[in-house]
């Protein structure tokens, strides 16, 4: 079975990676309990300072970046796991946004300039964020509508994370024909945020308006090279938090159903409560397994890693809209309610799909991969 | 039962011509605010006001309780009427009757079940919305195990005294009167000891607390009484009859009854129709949506879902045509219908790609976030009236002759 | 809505069809009782001449032909009927099939072609098949390659129903480059006939070689507009038999799981199982719902007929797998036993599916309809 | 754990190797008749033969029980070595091990709760398939109620006497020895009063009856006893322990647990691999099937669920991933793979169109009908050894820890 068969990644994990897990779930839980989440929502950020400082403190806002430049210099497997506990708290703090722009900046950037901007962003002090989505929802850096000119930026993006609160944006622009990655300050002249009504109110977003800002500085290596390397991290991350959310759906309901009485039982004891968790279960397992693939295949630089992140992305978004559709279902009447938690998973599991290719649109490319191309 | 439809074929057919007529003519105003999609979310005051005054409107042209009888303040018409009146109503995109309560569930069964005095009283101002109706049927505790209410109805000389906690009353903090369940004998088996009542709204003793929904928006209420008090005629049926009026008036709400006074076909305008037009408004990987063989493969599935029930609808008024399980089309049509526009909605939301994470209120949001909105609100379809969990038990159960689940 | 809105079909049953349906299940209950068609397994026609004079009798075989040529002259609705109890009970007698080739002739042939087939067809004496199905598979009559040259055909067909038992094949083929509708008895020289092995052995199939057999007449309508007229009607009655087969599965596996007793109760009371029959139930009536309306779109003359039939097809051999594939699993170890009805009905289900179309090919068609062609 | 694997990769690989070379020369040679898929389906003599003759000569080159202790028989190399020789059989395609329920059930309790003298007696045997096991638990009317079994065992002196009637027994008619679950309490307890058996089949009071399968295959068989007799040794473990037995069986054939002789990877040779071979060489709408995107994305979603299954059952041997749910995968597996290879080997015959319907023995069949018997066989692996029902129980409360469904 040819592509299939060839798949060569090792799953690995080490003592120092439980540990990280153990204590991000522990400080998550504390520092950004449901009720935290909640108690945000009409906070015209939407995400607690605080919560950034000790995320900083604890080195994971440059988990990715160089040691040298002051990041941790660690790798997928700790970033899904990070990815993973943020998913199930709702995290607002936008930790995937800043990692990820960390990244642009680090595989992008000359020597000269992951020493000037590496530094503050692991070390928090500078918030980023990576701006590569159209209007239209095209996403891929080759698509972009950004142009320079004159050692100006014009156009939009939209959908960015984290738009109001990051300090600078890292978007793919066109340059004379060639895409590169541009660095802009949010307080550039000319740059405009306008913040977006979400669905997902645990994570902002927003639209940019570049009406003639300048660029802080163009990344050294082509925007489709430096992309290269991001989506299959993004890709993993994203279903990593998905997977995390979906656990966490899963969690609630089936903690509701163990108490919830109806006819003299708990509504859990009923097989249409049961069955339809437990493959909410097998979903959401095989998903994670697939991120923990993918990870792995990330860190190993194998080949297999464009194949196994599509998959976990697609796999986990598929689980994550199962596993919240059921769980306000299956709470009844309260789920219908503000107040039931499951409409919040499930707000951010719609917000999650479209982001970077929804399932049919990573099928198309698995299948493009395994099978080859379609004749045109 | 075929030849009747084709006798009546013309007449229908000028009728229907006379209400899209004045359908035409008497489209009401924009209100300059956000409409509810359904009668579940009427959350304020203009809404409510705006959508009490077309009701009136649509009544005083002759389009409401148009089957229902003349000494009552209804048409008189035969059946088929109000079914013309529902779809033009739903294809002009007027707004929705607000007093569904009262056309679909409360009058049914007071016509059914009421005194003489009782339909007076109630039926003509259940029309015209004059009076609005909630429904108390279930309890924090007595959900899909509706017989399990705890709500005490003591009778006291020509009164009734009622104490206890309803939940998801839409309508409750606008409605005048209210269909009630209350356990009137607690030492009765559980279902035996339920009583139907016609309770009026606004007296001493209740009190309406609101619930806010997962859209963020209300109209959901909790009732609480305390020692409330009201005449001894407003029972309806018997002492102790009352799961038996439950049963049928959620055998209106299911739709696995006819008969209602308006309304039913316009709770969502969301459909197949809807996703059509958005799937050729929308583009993906830089290609129109209609051109990606996936796409058009979901439609088509949707297409046939929606077809197949439109068809079934029609099947159950040809006897001939559901002989074998009589039941089985009027009880399944709550669990499709339902299921089918929440698997619609979503994909919906999902076609839109990453528009599909905007809401209500972004002025990117593709048909101004009404996609999201409706989707969220599907589930007031699948869980009200009885679970989808639920209505699959009384398939099983009555339909397929299997043993009861206990 | 368009395409959807402007469907015009109106449903309606008489009460002659009603008697008709009546009839049928009664007759088809003692004469192809479920142990009748096993009695026929191992009979190498695989059909009993006796059911057949029966339905001859009946008037059944000459269902939809012209009155003046001894046919019922009835139309779309009884043969669903039929077609529907006939699925019931697995009925082995080629019911469908000889009345879908009687319809060929009666559509295609001149006067005098009419006047000379028609009435032995309509009486039963002669037995009639459609065979228009290559080897690959392709089923329409513009793909037929089989050909005629000089007075002789060349070519192959297969998945021939009844090929063992029809004294005439009504098959297409390719006469000066146009495709015409011939008439070849098998007992032609040069006709040679081949069972197949198939995995329904109440539906036998077989393949004809074509090595200069002459045919008895070409009908005088191009093939294309017989099957115009064919195709919704073949449709339908697949569709009939699929949604009547789905349902005798359905009643089989609720029976069982009504008195089959583990955990101290009859399993059906587990909505582990009651569920899945009640979704099977939806299935089966909704594309009953379906079959209705195609056949009444046809007999109203109606445009929307062949719409309405894809969707009956694709609907009811959707529906027939679910139910069939329930009724095995249900079953349990009973039902992965030779003495359970229901694999029965599974191979059915499976043989059926890709007759005329499977539910992909049909829905893709849909969706040409309602949406307009894909851009080439 | 991680580092264990890292440590031995090296020598693994070359095992691999020796193993690829071996069979890549002691391939048997076609045995001119039709082979069966599995172990459930052995029908005639020339195939028990020839598949008991294959197991003797991989034991006897060193591939059977390549991890159990060398004092029985076995190999004594370390966990991962099994594995190995199943992927390398399964990729070459030779015929499976006919002594499944010896490798992989017996074999395993046995090692676990036998006495030295059992494991003297039955190990090195079943490893050399020279004495064949088969299971008695399933009766029929002990189905997913397994612990509702009837058939009893007596004591008599040294002696215990079964009377009773089994079904569902596979190698039935072959069979030296039988793992045999018999009530020898009946006034215990429902599970207390089970115990477990190493039962001789070859001997007075033990009638076989073959039962023919949905495919046409035989291969099952019920077994009557009628006051057979056997030694009192042949009790395994204590005697009320049958039902603690019989679970940790079940681990063993729901894949929930590790340590089978061999053979398990190998029951069924169709996969996500054999399913693209097939959709490469089909022909749909006059299109090769792999350019059409619906086709192509239903080979992508049985490409993702294969591959995160194999990644699961790589997570399960990683304590650290699998901390939260440790029994979650092991549990899973069987009724995710199971009903993964049902829709796989369904879709399978779809794709094939019209030849869809021909079966074995039809030389247009594609592949010559394997896939529709694979199809139709299939349900063995959703209902053997706890039905998808029966194990969606236990997910949901082992693991979810949802209450009991009775």
């Amino acid at each position: 079975m040819s592509a299939l068969d060839s798949i060569s990644t090792r799953l690995a994990y080490t003592e120092d990676q439980a540990l990280l897990r153990d204590e991000a779930r522990r400080m998550l839980a504390t520092r950004s309990s449901i009720e935290a989440v909640r108690a945000l929502h009409p906070d015209p950020v939407g995400d607690d300072p605080a919560v950034w400082s000790e995320l900083a403190q604890l080195g994971w806002l440059g988990l990715l970046a160089s040691e040298e430049h002051g990041g941790a210099g660690l790798g997928a497997v700790e970033f899904a796991i990070l990815a993973e506990e943020a998913g199930r708290t709702l995290l607002p703090t936008p930790l995937l946004a800043h990692v990820l722009a960390a990244k642009v900046v680090d595989v992008g950037g000359s020597a000269a300039q992951r020493a000037t901007w590496l530094p503050p962003l692991a070390a928090g002090g500078l918030r980023a964020s990576w701006a590569h989505v159209e209007v239209g929802g095209t996403w891929r850096v080759d698509d972009t509508t950004v142009e320079e000119e004159g050692g100006r930026l014009h156009g939009t993006k939209a959908f960015v994370w984290a738009a109001e609160t990051a300090d600078v944006f890292c978007l793919p622009v066109r340059v004379d024909g060639e895409v590169r990655i541009a660095l802009v300050r949010r307080d550039a002249v000319g740059l405009h945020v306008q913040g977006e009504a979400g669905l997902d109110r645990t994570r902002r977003q927003g639209r940019i308006v570049l009406d003639g800002a300048a660029p802080e500085a163009l990344l050294e290596r082509p925007a489709s090279e430096v992309e290269a390397a991001i989506l299959p991290l993004a890709w993993t991350a994203l279903a990593a938090e998905s997977v995390g959310g979906a656990t966490a759906a899963l969690d609630l309901t089936a903690a509701y159903a163990a108490t919830r009485e109806q006819f003299g039982k708990p509504i859990g004891a009923f097989q249409a409560i049961k069955h339809p968790l437990v493959n909410v279960l097998i979903a959401t397992e095989q998903a994670r397994s697939l991120v923990y693939a993918a990870a792995c295949a990330i860190d190993q630089g194998n080949d297999d890693a464009v194949l196994l992140a599509r998959m976990a992305k697609a796999g986990s978004a598929d689980a994550y809209g199962f596993a919240t559709s059921r769980a306000i279902q299956f709470h009844g009447g309260f789920g219908f309610t503000e107040d039931c938690d499951a409409h919040l998973y499930r707000r951010r599991a719609l917000a999650s799909r479209p982001a970077l290719g929804d399932p049919d649109h990573h099928r198309a490319r698995i299948a493009d991969q395994i099978l080859g191309a379609r004749a045109p | 039962m075929a030849q009747e439809e084709i006798f009546t074929q013309e007449a229908l057919d000028s009728f229907r011509a006379e209400v899209r007529r004045w359908v035409e003519q008497n489209r009401p105003p924009d209100p300059g605010f956000v409409l509810p999609q359904t009668m579940l979310s009427v959350t304020t005051d203009d809404q409510f006001t705006y959508l009490r005054d077309w009701q009136a409107k649509v009544y005083d042209a002759g389009f409401v309780g148009v089957e229902w009888p003349v000494e009552y303040g209804g048409g008189g018409r035969p059946r088929g009427y109000q079914r013309v009146v529902d779809q033009e109503m739903s294809r002009a995109g007027v707004p929705f009757l607000i007093n569904l309560v009262g056309l679909a569930w409360a009058g049914p069964v007071i016509l059914a079940y009421g005194t003489e005095a009782q339909k007076q009283r109630f039926i003509m101002k259940a029309l015209r919305a004059d009076e609005i109706w909630c429904q108390g049927f279930s309890e924090p505790s007595a959900g899909s195990d509706l017989a399990s209410l705890q709500t005490r109805a003591v009778r006291n000389g020509d009164e009734w005294a009622v104490s206890g906690h309803k939940v998801w009353t839409s309508l409750g903090r606008y409605a005048h009167q209210m269909i009630l369940l209350a356990r009137t004998d607690p030492d009765a088996q559980k279902h035996a000891g339920i009583s139907f009542f016609l309770a009026p709204m606004k007296i001493e003793g209740i009190e309406v607390a609101p619930l806010t929904k997962l859209t963020g928006e209300g109209g959901f209420n909790q009732i609480f009484f305390d020692d409330a008090r009201f005449p001894a005629e407003r029972l309806l049926g018997q002492e102790g009859q009352g799961w038996e009026i439950a049963l049928a008036t959620l055998g209106f709400e299911r739709g696995a009854s006819d008969g209602a006074a308006g309304g039913r076909s316009d709770v969502y305008s969301y459909d197949i129709g809807a996703l059509i037009e958005l799937a050729r408004e929308t583009v993906r990987d830089g290609r129109p949506a209609l051109e990606d063989p996936s796409v058009r493969d979901r439609i088509a599935r949707f297409a046939t879902e929606a077809v197949a029930m439109r068809f079934s609808r029609l099947r159950t008024r040809i006897p001939g045509l559901v002989a074998d399980r009589p039941m089985a089309l009027p009880l399944m049509a709550k669990v499709e219908s339902s299921e089918h526009l929440q698997r619609l909605a979503d994909y919906g939301c999902e076609l839109q790609g990453y528009a599909g994470s905007l809401t209500k209120g972004d002025p990117a949001a593709v048909d101004e976030g009404e996609w999201q909105r409706f989707y969220l609100n599907t589930y007031s379809m699948t869980i009200a009236g009885g679970t989808s969990e639920i209505v699959r038990n009384i398939l099983g159960e009555k339909v397929l002759g299997l043993p009861k689940t206990r």
